[in-house]
């Protein structure tokens, strides 16, 4: 089967690949020169999400004095560092052309280990800090599950997530103590409520992540050809490069990164509840796609997937702001999205573009 | 004897397609090695093998002696075995330094991070061989056409490099998407890495063929028919011995009659696309076959896909039978009896994964429905089975996945799709005969012929000047986006291939 | 010949994959309870689960094409909401208005995905938050009584021969829509542009059409779906029916519907819905902790699909 | 059979919360006193699970069967019923009715009762506790809880009662939390940029929010400074009134809702009770609860609930004894 594998790749052709050597049909002069122009223009229009983002800001500014302070900035941020979090762990996954839904299950999960594992006020079990790394190492084994299922029993990732989203929803309730634990180690609590300059270490740890991530995913190979990956798999694999391993990392980062925004929600909310990461899954997903991670693969990256939650957040707390009414919230919310999504991808339209 | 690489009773079988059956052959140092013959006879599988994308079922392969088992690409690589494909290879949001060593045993990388500055010169050296001025680190996505061939060439080469020893380079069919000059700068690397690697290279041009290679290996059949010195044989004998038949002289001159009438039926006028075309005029008459001429880039493509409503943004006048063309989508010219046969076959031609008469039938298959609105899946088979047997599709069946049949038959197989319609009155052809065999070829140029007697007007962006001029009645060379030369009728005063390059170029 | 042969039983058995499955899951249920074999009880699971079997049968055009819809629970919802507030002026007709409106919306989704190029999961996605806020703001976030004795809901909660109308209009519904993706231009299109949307557009594939009329089958069927669960609750209210979105999803999958497209099909969907509520079924009844049961209820779904899904057919699978 | 008579099916929002654990306590006690068992089955605030499992369960037949049921939401408690009734069982359900339809006149010879708690009170009593804090005088906002729950509007209507009597405090702005810890403290946290220190109290409708509230003043160093009231009488909550970071709770007598329900059904089903014997406010009522503040924070966390009180026999002495009166019409 390994041939027809190869084979059955080598007539995937991605839509990307083809609308650039499309493109390639227009006259240019040799020299990478001639080239500059066309990558300044996409520069800008990369740029979309970005105005897309001011203008939000601008019109609830507008609207709402208090918006605009500075005081609702840091609130702002203070909201998204946990769906930052988790978009900095989907972005891989995305960029190469998978999906992972499994967000919301491992969070809970990870939410609930370290709640439980920590000092706290129901279980007498504390081995300390150490319940970080084993809540997030949680997280990063159901990755790993995830991915060994996608890529050796080659099953669609959106089911194997979906239903792994299932099992650790399961999970989580079943390590539920018969009461909320309160989560008592203020080194873990602190983290959420001490504030230097404003903002409390949960977003300056969110920054310094976004940072390595970003570097990960630009500078090294598993970055590079993650995005590769989503641009065209066949040719990598008639390449040799070992794309398997590529990809399982891919979902390992999404599970610790998931489980690290689970931890975060401790912090936050102080407690271990195994519903934490409930309603995380599809803002994290419209996050990345408003912010140009697209859905195909090989587009977007760790910062623009950032911009994606930036905008989703502060539309949220803008409509708060500005008092809409609250039972169209989501209305409205579903509304911006598609809106500017589109805005957004805008400069990609072509007839033989393919979306899906 | 042995060779640089030798294979010995190597066959390989896809479900109960054999596709090579007991093959034998040997490289020798230092020489280029012509491999031919006709669609689905097993070149490609053979090269696959040979580049360890495929292993074989029986039989074994010496590097220089040693039995070797190449399990992966890289194992390949590391043996300094190194393939080009017939379709580009490069990846579009990678840069071209990333694009030169994808393939390759180095990645440049310390603990997964890349080391960029080295990789940059390492490529800088790769280009300067083949003398392109592009900075390593452009995103290959941000290059033309032509400079992406370039890259694909430097690719190969960039194995001398990287890998000691004696080196072997094989090449399926990567003339079919390169112009003149590009070929010329091929063969002269090619001539010039010898001292250091075999080559083999697969081309359905005889004239290629003769003018590289040492020796030629014809293949048929999945075996190995025959083989012979560049000295001792000539086109046509190579040429029979693949298609098992005489070469037929030129395809008979067709007169003026046929197809001069009053009334064109397509007209184009001052058509400019943006960065593409700047002001092509054309005019076309029912029988008439137009023949498009150009390098890449040089707009001819964009014409075609224009007129077949696939371009975004366009200005001037297109009119169909006298009508300006609605043609907005393909969908809206198919319905005012356009046909469109694209040059990426792989993306654009077939529907993946499907049988061969679906993929026929997709189009038009519903104008032999019972009723409308409702197939016939009897009938249509009928007529499917009907253009298989003309065109010779060699497929095991009409049921057959055609993603699993060769280069050249899917590419029949494509075009088939617009002919079993009633209603079809331009057929707009994108290189309809890239990987096609030369008796395919023959086939394909017979039928093309056939359908513009019966009134079909047919333009046609041919891949050789040669091609053009033996089958157009009208010749417009393009260049730059614009028309730089006009023949018409062609039949009886036909022009040199050298006029049509040097307008070309 | 030999090999095709047995080329050819492979495929069928591959086909009638899904169908050993249910058979065999069945199975091993009554078995385990008995109680399932009488005719009462398999009765009224149809009863109770039509309404998420027809919107498993409508969310498969959308799937057949490789796009999602992640709105047919919220227009279920929504549709019932509406149906319920219009059955007190529209009486019976307020259910054919109601389906007819939604047919409408779903087309705008799947003509909008094409017009504006957005992501089919994002389009749909939006429509969920869309839809979700509406019924929440129409039904001023109350509960809402249908008016009672109206033929329209009568008919959908009556049975019919033993069997539950609800059943047997999923069955219809389906047969139809089999038939159409067989029989007709249109189904060839549908899995053409499955397999590959830019080959088929360039063959004339009427693509916009195609996923407007997909995604208007997908949100119908939802409506009516949302409109047969009114006619049992004979309440609604905005979230009445949004738990359905992933056991919708689920059963298309396990139908062997892949999610790339052009694989699969309504009948395989049905079958494939019927397994996965058997499954859920086994496992709330399996004596389990609650917990557990939604594990093992993954775990086993995992299972059915990978057993399912059709690789031969698939490159790369994302 | 009697088998079916001593196997309780009890369906519950979630078996990870504080309060539906309590219910399961109260009703293993009964069953457990008569020598039965309670099988749990959790819709975690899915009505259409809720739904999955409850044809689950009758579907292979499950004739005389008994259940204690959480309906998501009151949309499918008519279904329920008459599910239940078709089957030939009997079921007593936890929460939420349709306004429209009573225990005595759907599905009459099935549905023993249904037994809530009194969320006009909670809203009132937590909102009086409010207005005293805040010396009736100051502008609140309020978090609230899925909008068609009915506790949800309960819980509305107390406060509305309260803003009347209390006219010196007013709201200031209301936005929707689904019970959520994480949505009340998002929501406060831009409450508290847009309004500052205008916020005077915070009133939320149950102690998963008011939870999320706390978090958020924490964050801004203002928990225990700004009164956050909230409904249940969660462990953690009572452990925060006794800091001072909440100002009160309603504490529903949870284990008694659980252990009542089951009492009757499995009374019903024996025969011990006859429908017809019992009247309309035996069949449809508030179970009691109690308002926590710092006052008797301390007795209620030291009253453990008795076993001995909770089995079948213990209650049979008197059904009602928990009962603070018939659910009155209007507040569904
Ligand atoms: N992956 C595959 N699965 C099934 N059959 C295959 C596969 N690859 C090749 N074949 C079959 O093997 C035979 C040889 O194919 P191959 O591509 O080697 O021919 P070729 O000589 O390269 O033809 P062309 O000149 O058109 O490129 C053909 O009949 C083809 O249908
Ligand atoms: N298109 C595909 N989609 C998903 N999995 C695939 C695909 N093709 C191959 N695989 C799986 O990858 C495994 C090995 O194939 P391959 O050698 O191409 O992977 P690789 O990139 O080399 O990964 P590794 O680094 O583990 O070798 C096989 O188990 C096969 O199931
Ligand atoms: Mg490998
Ligand atoms: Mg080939």
């Amino acid at each position: 089967m390994g041939s027809t594998m190869h084979d059955g790749q080598l007539s995937t052709g991605t839509p990307e690949a083809t609308a650039s050597s499309r493109k390639g049909g227009a006259p240019q002069p040799a020299g990478a020169g001639a080239a500059r122009p066309e990558r300044l223009l996409k520069r800008l229009q990369s740029l979309g999400p970005v105005a897309a983002l001011a203008g939000l800001a601008l019109v609830f500014g507008l609207a709402e004095p208090n918006f605009a302070s500075l005081a609702n900035g840091q609130a702002i941020f203070e909201s998204a560092v946990v769906p930052a979090v988790v978009v900095i762990g989907l972005t891989f996954v995305l960029l190469q052309g998978s999906i992972d839904l499994s967000v919301e299950g491992v969070a809970s999960l990870a939410n609930i280990v370290l709640s439980i594992l920590i000092v706290n006020s129901v279980t007498p079990r504390d081995i300390g800090l150490w319940a970080v790394p084993a809540a997030v190492g949680a997280g990063a084994l159901v990755g790993l599950l995830n991915g060994l299922v996608c890529i050796w029993v080659r099953m669609p990732s959106l089911i194997v997530t979906l239903g792994a989203w299932l099992m650790t929803a399961g999970m989580a309730s079943l390590l539920f103590p018969a009461r909320q634990p309160q989560i008592l180690d203020a080194r873990i609590t602190g983290l959420a409520i001490d504030k230097h300059l404003g903002l409390s270490g949960l977003v300056y740890l969110t920054v310094a992540l976004a940072l390595v991530a970003t570097a990960v995913e630009r500078t090294t190979r598993f970055g590079r050809m993650s995005r590769a990956i989503g641009e065209n798999e066949a040719v990598l694999r008639m390449s040799g490069i070992r794309v398997n391993r590529h990809r399982l990392a891919a979902f390992v980062i999404a599970g610790a990164g998931y489980a690290l925004a689970g931890v975060f929600l401790g912090a936050q909310i102080g407690v271990g509840n195994p519903l934490a990461g409930t309603g995380l899954l599809f803002p994290a997903i419209a996050a990345c796609v408003v912010g140009g991670t697209l859905l195909s693969g090989g587009h977007g990256g760790v910062l623009q997937s950032l911009v994606g939650v930036l905008i989703l957040v502060t539309l949220r707390n803008g409509l708060i702001q500005v008092g809409a009414n609250p039972l169209l919230q989501s209305a409205l919310e579903g509304a911006v999205i598609i809106v500017a999504v589109a805005a957004s991808t805008w400069h990609l339209r072509r007839k033989v573009r393919v979306i899906k | 004897m042995t060779g640089a690489l030798s294979l010995e009773g190597v066959a390989k079988r896809f479900g109960d397609v054999v596709a090579l059956d007991d093959v034998d052959m040997v490289l020798h140092e230092g020489e280029v090695l012509g491999l031919i013959g006709q669609n689905g006879s097993g070149k490609s599988t053979l090269m696959k093998i040979m580049a360890g994308l495929h292993q074989p079922d029986a039989g074994r392969l010496r590097l220089g002696g040693r039995v070797v088992q190449l399990r992966s690409p890289l194992e390949a690589a590391r043996a300094g075995i190194g393939l080009v494909h017939q379709e580009q290879s490069l990846i579009g949001s990678l840069t071209v330094a990333e694009n030169l060593f994808l393939d390759k045993p180095v990645t440049f990388t310390r603990a997964g991070v890349y080391r960029w500055a080295e990789m940059k010169d390492q490529a800088r050296r790769q280009l300067d061989k083949i003398e392109l001025d592009i900075d390593p680190a452009t995103p290959v996505g941000d290059l033309s056409f032509a400079q992406r061939q370039m890259v694909e060439l430097a690719k190969v080469l960039a194995l001398e490099e990287l890998v000691g020893g004696h080196l072997v380079i094989l090449f399926d069919e990567p003339t079919a998407v390169l112009n003149p000059p590009e070929i010329q700068a091929l063969f002269a690397q090619i001539r010039r890495i010898k001292h250091r690697a075999s080559v083999v290279f697969v081309s359905h041009r005889m004239d290629e063929i003769l003018d590289i290679s040492d020796r030629v290996y014809v293949m048929s059949d999945g075996r190995n028919v025959a083989e012979r010195r560049k000295d001792e044989v000539k086109v046509d004998e190579l040429y029979e011995l693949m298609v098992g038949r005489q070469r037929a002289g030129a395809v008979a001159r067709r007169p003026r009659a046929v197809y001069a009438n009053p009334r064109p039926r397509l007209e184009v006028r001052g058509l400019t696309v943006p960065g593409a075309v700047r002001g092509v005029d054309l005019g076309l008459a029912p029988g008439e076959i137009l023949g498009l001429i150009g390098v890449h880039g040089s707009g001819a493509e964009q014409v075609l896909r224009t007129v077949f409503g696939l371009t975004d943004r366009w200005s001037g006048e297109i009119l169909f039978e006298g009508k300006p063309l609605q043609a907005r989508t393909p969908a809206a010219a198919v319905r005012q009896g356009i046909g469109y046969l694209p040059a990426e076959r792989k993306t654009e031609g077939m529907v993946r994964n499907t049988s061969v008469s679906e993929n026929m039938a997709l189009t038009f298959g519903r104008q032999h429905g019972v009723a409308p609105g409702l197939l016939s899946r009897a009938r249509e088979r009928g007529i499917v089975a009907d253009w298989v047997r003309k065109l010779a599709i060699r497929t095991p069946s009409i049921d057959h996945r055609i993603d699993k049949l060769s280069g050249g038959n899917q590419q029949k197989a494509v075009l088939s799709k617009w002919l079993i319609g009633k209603s079809l009155k331009l057929l707009l052809l994108d290189h309809p005969t890239r990987g096609l065999d030369p008796g395919a070829r023959a086939d394909l140029f017979a039928v093309i012929r056939e359908l513009a007697d019966e009134g079909l007007s047919i333009v046609l962006v041919g891949d050789t000047p040669d091609e053009v001029l033996t089958l157009s009645d009208t010749i417009v060379v393009m260049k730059d986006g614009s028309v730089s030369a006009r023949i018409n009728d062609v039949q009886h005063n036909p022009p040199t291939e050298e006029d049509l390059v040097r307008a070309m170029v | 010949m030999q090999t095709t042969f047995s080329a050819v039983a492979r495929e069928r058995l591959r086909q009638f994959g899904p169908a050993l499955i249910l058979i065999a899951v069945f199975a091993a249920l009554a078995t385990a309870a008995p109680g399932l074999l009488r005719w009462r009880a398999i009765n009224g699971l149809l009863m109770d689960n039509a309404p998420l079997l027809l919107i498993i049968v409508g969310l498969t055009l959308p799937v057949l094409l490789g796009c999602l819809d992640l709105s047919v629970a919220a227009v279920a919802s929504f549709s019932a909401v509406c149906g319920a507030i219009l059955s007190h002026s529209l009486g019976s007709w307020a259910g054919p208005v109601v389906v007819a409106g939604a047919a409408v919306a779903g087309g705008v989704q799947g003509w909008l995905i094409g017009r504006l190029q957005i992501p089919s999961f994002v389009m749909t996605l939006g429509a969920l938050g869309i839809f979700a806020g509406l019924a929440l703001f129409i039904s001023k976030a109350n509960m809402v009584g249908i008016r009672p004795g109206l033929a329209f809901f009568d008919v959908l909660s009556a049975r019919t021969g033993g069997m539950p109308n609800a059943f047997l209009i999923v069955l219809a519904i389906a047969a139809v829509l089999s038939a159409v993706l067989r029989f007709t231009p249109f189904g060839r299109d549908v899995y053409a542009f499955g397999q590959s949307e830019l080959a088929s557009y360039i063959s004339g594939v009427r693509r916009d059409l195609v996923r407007t009329v997909a995604f208007a089958i997908s949100s119908a069927c939802a409506a009516l779906g949302g409109m047969m669960m009114l006619s049992q609750t004979l309440f609604a209210n905005a979230t009445v029916a949004n738990g359905l979105l992933l056991p919708a999803l689920v059963g298309v999958v396990v139908g062997g519907t892949a999610i790339s497209g052009g694989i699969g099909g309504v009948a395989a969907s049905l079958i494939g819905g019927l397994i996965a509520v058997l499954i859920r079924v086994g496992a709330t009844i399996s004596g389990l902790p609650p917990a557990s049961q939604d594990v093992a209820f993954g775990i086993v779904i995992l299972i059915a699909v990978a057993l399912t899904t059709d690789r031969s057919k698939m490159g790369i699978v994302k | 059979d009697d088998a079916a008579a001593k196997k309780l099916y009890l369906g519950v929002g979630s078996t990870s919360s504080e309060y539906w654990q309590e219910v399961i306590w109260g009703a293993e006690q009964v069953m457990g006193s008569v020598g039965g068992s309670v099988e749990v089955f959790s819709n975690d605030f899915d009505g259409q699970k809720s739904f999955q499992n409850i044809s689950a369960i009758l579907a292979p037949g499950c004739e005389g069967c008994i259940f204690t049921w959480f309906p998501d939401s009151p949309a499918f408690t008519k279904v329920f019923v008459e599910r239940v009734e078709q089957a030939g069982g009997f079921i007593s359900t936890l929460w939420n009715r349709p306004e429209e339809i009573h225990p005595w006149d759907t599905a009459a010879e099935a549905w023993v009762a249904n037994l809530s708690f009194d969320g006009i009170d909670a809203g009132y009593q937590n909102g009086m506790a409010l207005c005293e804090a805040l010396g009736g005088q100051g502008e609140i906002v309020v978090l609230k809880g899925i909008p068609d729950n009915a506790p949800a509007k309960q819980r509305e209507m107390g406060l509305a009662k309260v803003l009347e009597e209390c006219p010196g405090m007013t709201v200031l702005d209301e936005q929707i939390g689904n019970w959520q810890q994480s949505e009340g403290q998002e929501i406060t946290r831009a409450w508290l940029v847009r309004y500052g220190d205008r916020i005077k109290g915070v009133f939320a409708q149950n102690d998963g929010m008011a939870m999320g509230v706390v978090a958020a003043l924490r964050e801004k160093g203002l928990a225990g400074k700004i009164p956050v009231t909230g409904t249940d009488g969660s462990s953690d909550v009572l452990q925060l009134i006794k800091t001072g970071e909440i100002l009160s709770t309603m504490r529903g007598s949870s284990q008694e809702h659980g252990a009542v329900a089951a009492a009757l059904t499995y009374a019903v089903r024996v025969g011990e009770l006859k429908l017809a014997d019992l009247t309309e406010g035996q069949r449809d009522f508030f179970v009691r609860q109690t308002l926590v503040t710092k006052e008797n924070v301390e007795d209620v966390l030291n009253t453990k609930p008795d076993p001995a009180a909770f089995t079948y026999e213990a209650i049979k002495a008197d059904y009602w004894a928990a009962s603070v009166g018939q659910i009155p019409p209007g507040v569904n």
